[in-house]
């Protein structure tokens, strides 16, 4: 199937360098979509973390020793594994702006899509949401409460979007010409260190445009050919091999498929 | 010695009923015929398009009697009480904050009007308004996408309405009966060349 | 007891002996049912299913029971519309364990999803471009053939063929049983495939990613080809399996042959491409990714040992028995192919199910592993007992053995 | 006629069909599925229209400026305040789950008295007050007899429960919590100063963080994460270098140019060698003291390499860089915020006297007092720490009979926790403010519940760290707090009303306006995310080598290795157990169900014949903590990390009974020539079991 076009695609530039790996991007994502705290959370494998910041090591022994941190939100794939594995048509590429979707009243919860994505980046809900009494009071407005058998993921905050779209048309502006920084996730919003650029990559006007061209900047598995809209980057060579390793281009940084 | 007794007696009841049955067959041939048939189907059919409605549905009414005919009169326009904010977010249904304007204290006759100013407009308690054309927590609409729209192309046109309708929510889904499907949109969006893309509805 | 409804001419235990049995069965039975009660009252959590492995008994056991049950398709092509003759002496086994198997893994599918209140999804807002979509509407309307060559069967049971209107019916359905195969034959084959389609599309998954004719990768190909290489053998073994458990010779050992051949050709042309693709993926995909064969495999649990069990030890080594007609003239070294051929495309599915999702795509991230919990084991052992049972019934009472009365002479 | 079997097979089976023909079975699916997707358990969304309201969000140690959004009058989010100076739009992991806080479950929920052990009773407000007036009016004017502990390091809070014990006659009750300034300040006094430090980051062009966890847990981190940002441009080359000298490569080690792994008994050891190199490399100071400074810095280069298992090589790299930056900043701190000797902090401060950074741009500052609002209370370097307070109950040497503990959990975050919670059952009649029940507040004898951030008046002056005088206030954001609670400082006030002392103030809210006013700052201005700032202050330090030549060296140990206990500001404070909603962001390998981690470096591990996931329990000071072992090239040698901040007894489902109290292992020790109590160097034996 070939991938669609879009003349907006949102995206994020995060650099890597700048990620402390604070975790404020993982709380600011569980409050804005509405994620019930989990009582052990240390069971990784069943915890749901739209955004989820890995930590990257060199593996080398002290004192050589570095690690990274690297948050890994949904990649909204150009050419996204997920989607045409859904039977339902729960998940879809097929919105100006080119965030995948995922709808959980649609999604059946087969759990297909979480086969297909390599990123890890589908997680399912495998209990109701259970709030502390009382904190259902401090519910998000932006994301609606997902019963358990579904498939959910990161929509780059999806309502938001929606969002900036309404204001931009009572202020008399273009809804599909959102100025930069108009419209932001939660996790580009919240970061202490802006390590996370976001906005449109083919809009020349857009920080994100230019970034995504550096000379360091990477996408986490090029050679799989998903084409994903997150770029990353470092200046640390460790770090970019360990993103894609160099397979798609044979080496660091060069000529990106951009699109 | 008595179990074998047993096994054979009811191996011999079997043989028996079988050929009873064969028996059934044959006397019943032509008896009745497809009558039975019909009526189950014609009550069915009824009871499907009769009884069901009334069975899935439970009547509610509105807390108060809101004549929007009364306002209409007035001269005011939907749009005097249904506004959009500064974001560009629509208010929906106005608040206490809107209806006090002039309902502070009771300036009409109504007993209904009355009643508002009593149990809401005094206490502050907002209005439980039914929602007709209610959407579930997973939909998102943008009234201000859909601004170049009369109101009327999707609401019924309360502007005559003296008594709100009543309320008919289904007992299974909790929505309301006149809560626009999913087809409805996706069939004007069609029409209009605007995406069909799940997150344009969805959150 | 139930003598008038046993199959003319024939043998059958005790009523006593049999209610016996089925207790035992019904016991595995009752405790598959309360874990699928249970699953549909708490959801999946209750499984041993987790982030990593989204998938695992479960789609193993539907892929290779489907793969088993194929035997039920490929016979009736080769007797429907082949016409070869001696097939009829096993047909109706084939068609009986084609249903068990089908219908138990939508049954599986069923509680496998998260929500099987809108499993009805699947048709009314189906994706085309989903290889899932295509195996939900061809195992949904093979499951209905299935059900269509299945009831003549049980209207040829003693007492209800007394009754002229089902004795026709089951007639004019036999007449037109040929139609059937071949509708059949064509679904099955197309949801074998999808079956491998679904993996072999998932580009995120290096293990089963490949590239193929059209839109199907070559997994299509191979897992129609290994579904017939194994479905016609485990119909034999099955039957084998009912001679020893009842003590009466129920299809002759010239069929049985037979169906050893058709299954061992179709395995040798199956085992000949997998290893072709087996070698262009780790020589030419795998390193285009930038991956090495050896990281797709890990420790014991993920070793490389299981591959080479699939294709060498349960693929290769059965085949050439199988083509050889001395050895496959030989019962015990028959059965042997038999199990060796019908474990190795089991492997295969657990390793495309399993192991493709073990790996992980992710250079910074680790191998989990996976060990489904009793819930999936009770569930799936459900299944199995539920095929027992039905099985067990249509022994009892239907004539699913023509050669039966003649071999026991 | 009647139906016999047959027709009424038929009239069922016309039933079934009629009904094919009805919308019951097509209407049932879908309806039954539209409930399944608004199952009535699932919670649902709130609509309306979202606000955003200013609030001074003291969740994180430092407090952050935060943008509350509110959805129908209730909070829902925050996001870092745009217009505040200080945070520039930033917001911590902690405070950007501020709201959901508001609902903790580990909040108490009204006024409770001790009914029994571990057993309370909901008590109304009146009575709360009428008991705490009660038990102290006997006691008033009877020095010794009442103390107080503190936990806010920056609120005015601090002068009312001052000048409420001076005003009772008990003047040296008042206690704070151990945190950085306390010593830091200490650290300034040796050094000839006067008043808390300060360092400047923003201006800064080479950042040597010493022990100092700047980029995450230690300071106004986010102050110091938008200063690294601006310093790293995205795309851009970076115009700062951060370096960072610690136990661990921790967050902020995680994105510096280079870690310097330092185990946490080698600080001082680590600086003055670090002193010594760049003497070396040619820098003089004309401080009194240089001589002899000079000889301490020899000396400790000389056991470097012993100590610290580096080499000597990477101290003259780093002296080379230091050389030759235009501005190096050499930030003092302990790894993990705590319990370091004033010696750890005068030996990295004396850096920057050596470089000549002290009053500069982009160098260390010396802030000076501030302003009262209250005249009555004590300046807060005079108070005492509560370590020693509670060291002086469990010896006899003190005997308070009562105790009001302010947003402080002594009974949890003190070293040698057990103990330290053993000597509090000594005192007759503890009260407890606090938001949480938390350890200390299980232990008291009436807690009374104090508001969340939203929920009050607060302020924060001179957050640790700041370069300049810096003054922070906020007011609530909702009009009612959700749960039945009183500001401490109002009802603390009502009481010292009753008790017959008038101490000029009847809210919180006029104590912070007055102090505003004090500042010449305006309270709404403040309120709505501004900031009110002094001028930075500078003062000719001495590099204290007076103080420092005091320093006993570290006892070898062949058995024992160091302790780094790590903190990440995520995972809450000395106040806060970990958050519901921030348990995500704990690694499974720090934590893996109920079981912490200690973190060994493969070199540590074989020397103590341990490996990776065996269970082990690190001992000292007679007691324990359970850990397994995960070998974690990012550690020290012979230092073993673990987390802070687990182990809790009280709180809640998500914090309690997960992993050990690692307080409970820091051993303190009297720091020589300074006095002070301390446990930033404590040694532990760590044993397979």
């Amino acid at each position: 199937m070939k991938a669609k076009e879009f003349n907006i695609k949102w995206g994020m530039v995060i650099d890597l360098d700048k990620c402390t790996g604070c975790g404020a991007c993982m709380t600011a994502c569980q409050v804005e979509n509405n994620i019930a705290p989990m009582v052990d959370a240390s069971n990784k494998l069943r915890t749901l973390s739209w955004m989820l910041v890995y930590e990257l090591s060199n593996k080398k022994a002290a004192p050589d020793a570095e690690i990274a941190y690297l948050p890994r939100p949904c990649m909204q794939c150009g050419n996204p594994a997920c989607v045409p594995v859904c039977p339902v048509v729960a998940t879809d590429k097929n919105e100006e702006g080119g965030i995948v979707s995922q709808i959980y009243p649609r999604c059946i919860g087969c759990r297909y899509c979480m086969a297909a994505c390599p990123y890890h980046a589908r997680y399912f809900n495998w209990e109701d949401p259970v709030f502390p009494k009382g904190m259902e009071k401090a519910l998000s407005p932006n994301t609606s409460a997902r019963p358990r058998g579904v498939v959910e993921k990161c929509n780059f905050c999806h309502t938001r979007l929606m969002k900036a779209k309404d204001k931009a048309r009572q202020e008399g502006g273009n809804p599909e010409a959102l100025a930069d920084g108009a419209y932001m996730p939660a996790c580009v919003e919240v970061c202490p260190t802006g390590a996370i650029t976001f906005g449109d990559l083919k809009n020349p006007e857009h920080k994100v445009h230019e970034l995504a061209k550096n000379e360091n900047a990477f996408r986490l598995l090029e050679k799989l050919g998903l084409a994903p809209q997150v770029y990353y980057m470092s200046k640390r060579e460790w770090v970019r091999k360990l993103g894609d390793n160099y397979a798609a281009t044979g080496k660091a940084g060069a000529a990106k498929k951009h699109s | 010695m008595k179990t074998q007794f047993s096994v054979a007696k009811f191996d011999q009841k079997l043989q028996e009923r079988w050929g009873e049955v064969m028996e059934e067959k044959k006397q019943c041939k032509g008896c009745g015929g497809a009558l039975p048939f019909v009526i189950g189907f014609v009550a069915a059919v009824i009871a499907g398009w009769v009884l069901f409605p009334d069975l899935i549905y439970s009547k509610k009414t509105q807390p108060i009697r809101f004549s929007h005919k009364v306002h209409q009169e007035q001269g005011m326009e939907c749009s005097s009480c249904h506004t959009f904010r500064d974001d560009g977010s629509y208010a929906g249904l106005p608040t206490n904050e809107k209806c006090m304007e002039c309902h502070a204290d009771v300036v009409g006759s109504d007993p209904d009007e009355a009643k508002y100013v009593e149990q809401y407009a005094k206490t502050g308690k907002e209005v439980p308004w039914l929602v007709y054309q209610y959407q579930p927590d997973n939909v998102i609409f943008s009234h201000k996408a859909h601004e170049s729209f009369e109101c009327k192309s999707c609401h019924p046109d309360m502007s005559k309405n003296d008594t709100p309708p009543v309320y008919y929510q289904n007992r299974l889904s909790g929505y309301s009966k006149q809560t626009m499907k999913m087809w409805q949109c996706e069939r004007c969006h069609a029409e209009n060349g605007v995406s069909n893309a799940c997150h344009v509805c969805h959150k | 007891m139930d003598r008038a409804l046993f199959p003319e001419g024939v043998e059958r235990c005790s009523f006593g002996k049999f209610a016996l049995w089925m207790g035992f069965i019904t016991a595995f039975f009752l405790f598959g049912l309360f874990a699928m009660l249970l699953i549909f009252y708490k959801g999946i959590v209750v499984t041993g299913l987790d982030n990593y492995f989204g998938f695992g008994l479960w789609i193993t056991f539907d892929l290779a029971v489907i793969a088993l049950g194929a035997g039920a398709f490929f016979t009736g092509f080769l007797k429907y519309i082949l016409r070869i003759k001696q097939l009829e002496n096993i047909i109706n086994l084939t068609v009986i364990v084609g249903f068990i198997c089908y219908s138990g893994a939508m049954l599986v599918l069923t509680m496998d999803i998260g929500q099987p209140i809108r499993a009805w999804f699947g048709y009314w807002h189906p994706n085309v471009h989903s290889m899932l979509t295509e195996v939900i509407f061809c195992i949904t309307c093979y499951c209905l053939v299935l059900i269509i060559e299945y009831v003549p069967l049980i209207l040829e049971q003693k007492q209800l063929n007394k009754i002229p209107f089902l004795h026709h019916l089951a007639h004019n359905m036999h007449v037109n049983m040929a139609l059937f195969a071949g509708i059949g034959a064509f679904l099955s084959t197309f949801h074998q495939g999808s079956l491998g389609g679904m993996y072999g599309v998932l580009i995120g998954r290096p293990y089963a990613f490949r590239e193929g004719f059209f839109i199907w990768p070559w997994t299509f190909f191979l897992f129609v080809l290994s579904a017939v290489g194994c479905g016609p053998i485990f119909t034999v073994l099955v039957c084998t399996f009912m001679e020893k458990l009842t003590g009466r010779k129920l299809v002759d050992f010239k069929t049985k042959a037979l169906m050893g051949k058709i299954a061992g050709t179709m395995l040798t042309v199956y085992i000949f491409f997998k290893i072709l693709d087996t070698w262009a993926w780790a020589n030419n995909y795998l390193p285009s990714v930038g991956m090495t064969f050896d990281q797709m495999f890990y420790g014991v649990i993920y070793g490389k040992w299981l591959m080479f069990t699939e294709i060498i030890l349960c693929g290769l080594v059965p085949a050439i028995m199988l083509i050889t007609p001395s050895i496959r003239n030989n019962p015990t070294m028959l059965y042997t192919a038999g199990i060796l051929d019908c474990i190795g495309v089991t492997l295969n599915r657990y390793l495309f199910t399993v192991q493709a999702i073990a790996i992980p795509v992710l250079p910074f991230d680790s191998w989990q592993t996976y060990a489904p919990n009793w819930a999936e084991w009770a569930t799936s052992g459900m299944i199995v007992a539920y095929g027992f049972l039905v099985m067990s019934l249509s022994y009892r009472y239907l004539p699913v053995f023509p050669q039966e009365r003649m071999l026991n002479k | 006629m009647g139906l016999d079997r047959r027709g009424f097979v038929k009239f069922v089976v016309g039933g079934v069909a009629g009904t094919l023909f009805t919308p019951v079975i097509w209407q049932g699916l879908d309806d039954a599925s539209i409930w399944s997707q608004n199952w009535g358990w699932i919670p649902r969304v709130p609509k309306g229209e979202v606000k955003t309201k200013s609030a001074l969000s003291k969740l994180c140690p430092s407090g952050c400026a935060v943008k509350v959004k509110v959805i129908e009058g209730k909070p829902f989010a925050a996001v870092g305040n745009a217009a505040n100076p200080m945070s520039k739009g930033g917001v911590c992991p902690i405070c950007a789950g501020g709201a959901q806080l508001l609902y903790s479950p580990a909040r108490v929920k009204s006024p409770m008295k001790k009914v029994g052990e571990g057993k309370f009773e909901a008590i109304k407000w009146e009575d709360a007050e009428a008991l705490l007036v009660e038990k102290l009016t006997p006691l008033k004017g009877q020095e010794g007899k009442i103390a107080a502990i503190s936990g806010d390091e920056t609120g005015s809070a601090n002068e009312v429960l001052s000048a409420l014990l001076s005003g009772l006659g008990n003047a040296g009750g008042f206690a704070v919590m151990p945190g950085e300034m306390y010593t830091a300040t200490r650290g300034v006094k040796l050094m000839g100063g006067n008043g808390q430090p300060g360092f400047d980051i923003e201006g800064a062009d080479l950042v040597l963080m010493i022990g100092a966890d700047a980029l995450d847990s230690w300071g106004t981190s986010v102050a110091n994460l938008k200063a690294f940002a601006a310093s790293h441009p995205t795309g851009g080359a970076a115009t700062a270098q951060y370096i960072y000298a610690g136990p661990t490569l921790n967050n902020t080690a995680s994105v510096c140019d280079k870690w310097l792994a330092v185990p946490p008994t080698a600080t001082a050891t680590f600086s003055l060698a670090l002193a010594h190199a760049l003497i070396e490399a040619g820098a003089v100071s004309s401080a009194a003291d240089f001589a002899e400074y000079k000889a301490l810095a020899a000396k400790a280069a000389a056991g470097f390499e012993a100590a610290t298992g580096l080499k000597a090589e990477a101290l003259k790299e780093l002296a080379a860089k230091i050389k030759a930056a235009k501005a190096p900043l050499v930030v003092a701190g302990a790894s993990f915020g705590q319990g370091a000797g004033a010696l750890d902090f005068v030996a990295a401060a004396s850096l920057n006297v050596l470089l000549g950074r002290v009053g500069q741009k982009g160098g260390m500052t010396v802030l000076g007092a501030a302003p009262k609002a209250i005249a009555s209370a004590a300046d807060r370097e005079n108070a005492k720490d509560a370590a020693s307070l509670l060291a002086q109950v469990a010896t006899g040497k003190a005997a308070p009979a009562a105790l009001l503990i302010y947003e402080a959990n002594p009974a949890y975050a003190l070293p040698q926790a057990a103990e330290m919670a053993k000597a509090m059952g000594n005192i007759a009649f503890k009260v407890s403010f606090s938001t949480y029940m938390d350890e200390t507040a299980a232990l008291a004898d009436l807690i009374l519940p104090a508001p969340h951030p939203y929920e009050r008046y607060d302020d924060a002056m001179n957050p640790y760290g700041v370069a300049k005088a810096t003054y922070l206030a906020g007011k609530p954001v909702l009009k009612q707090p959700v749960l039945d609670v009183k500001d401490p400082v109002d009802v603390l006030l009502a009481a010292a009303g009753k008790l017959g002392l008038s101490l000029g103030f009847e809210t919180y809210a006029d104590v912070i306006k007055a102090k505003a006013k004090a500042l010449g700052a305006d309270f709404d201005a403040l309120a709505a995310g501004g900031i009110w700032n002094g001028e930075p202050k500078g003062g000719a330090l001495s590099l204290g080598a007076g103080a420092l030549a005091k320093a006993a060296p570290a006892a070898a140990d062949e058995k024992a290795v160091a302790l780094a206990p790590v903190t990440r500001l995520a995972y809450g404070s000395a106040t806060l157990a970990t958050p519901p909603a921030n348990l995500l962001n704990v690694r499974d390998t720090e934590l893996k169900g109920k079981d912490l981690f200690v973190q060994l470096n493969a070199a540590t591990a074989k020397k103590l014949g341990v490996a990776e996931g065996n269970k082990v329990k690190l001992s000292a000071g007679g007691a324990e903590v359970k850990a397994l072992v995960h070998v974690n090239e990012g550690v020290a040698a012979n230092t073993a990390a673990i987390l802070l901040g687990f182990g809790r007894s009280a709180w809640d489902e998500f914090t309690k009974g997960k992993g050990d109290n690692v307080y409970k292992i820091l051993t303190v020790s009297d720091e020589a020539g300074t006095g002070l109590k301390v446990w930033a160097g404590s040694t532990v034996t760590v044993a397979k079991v």
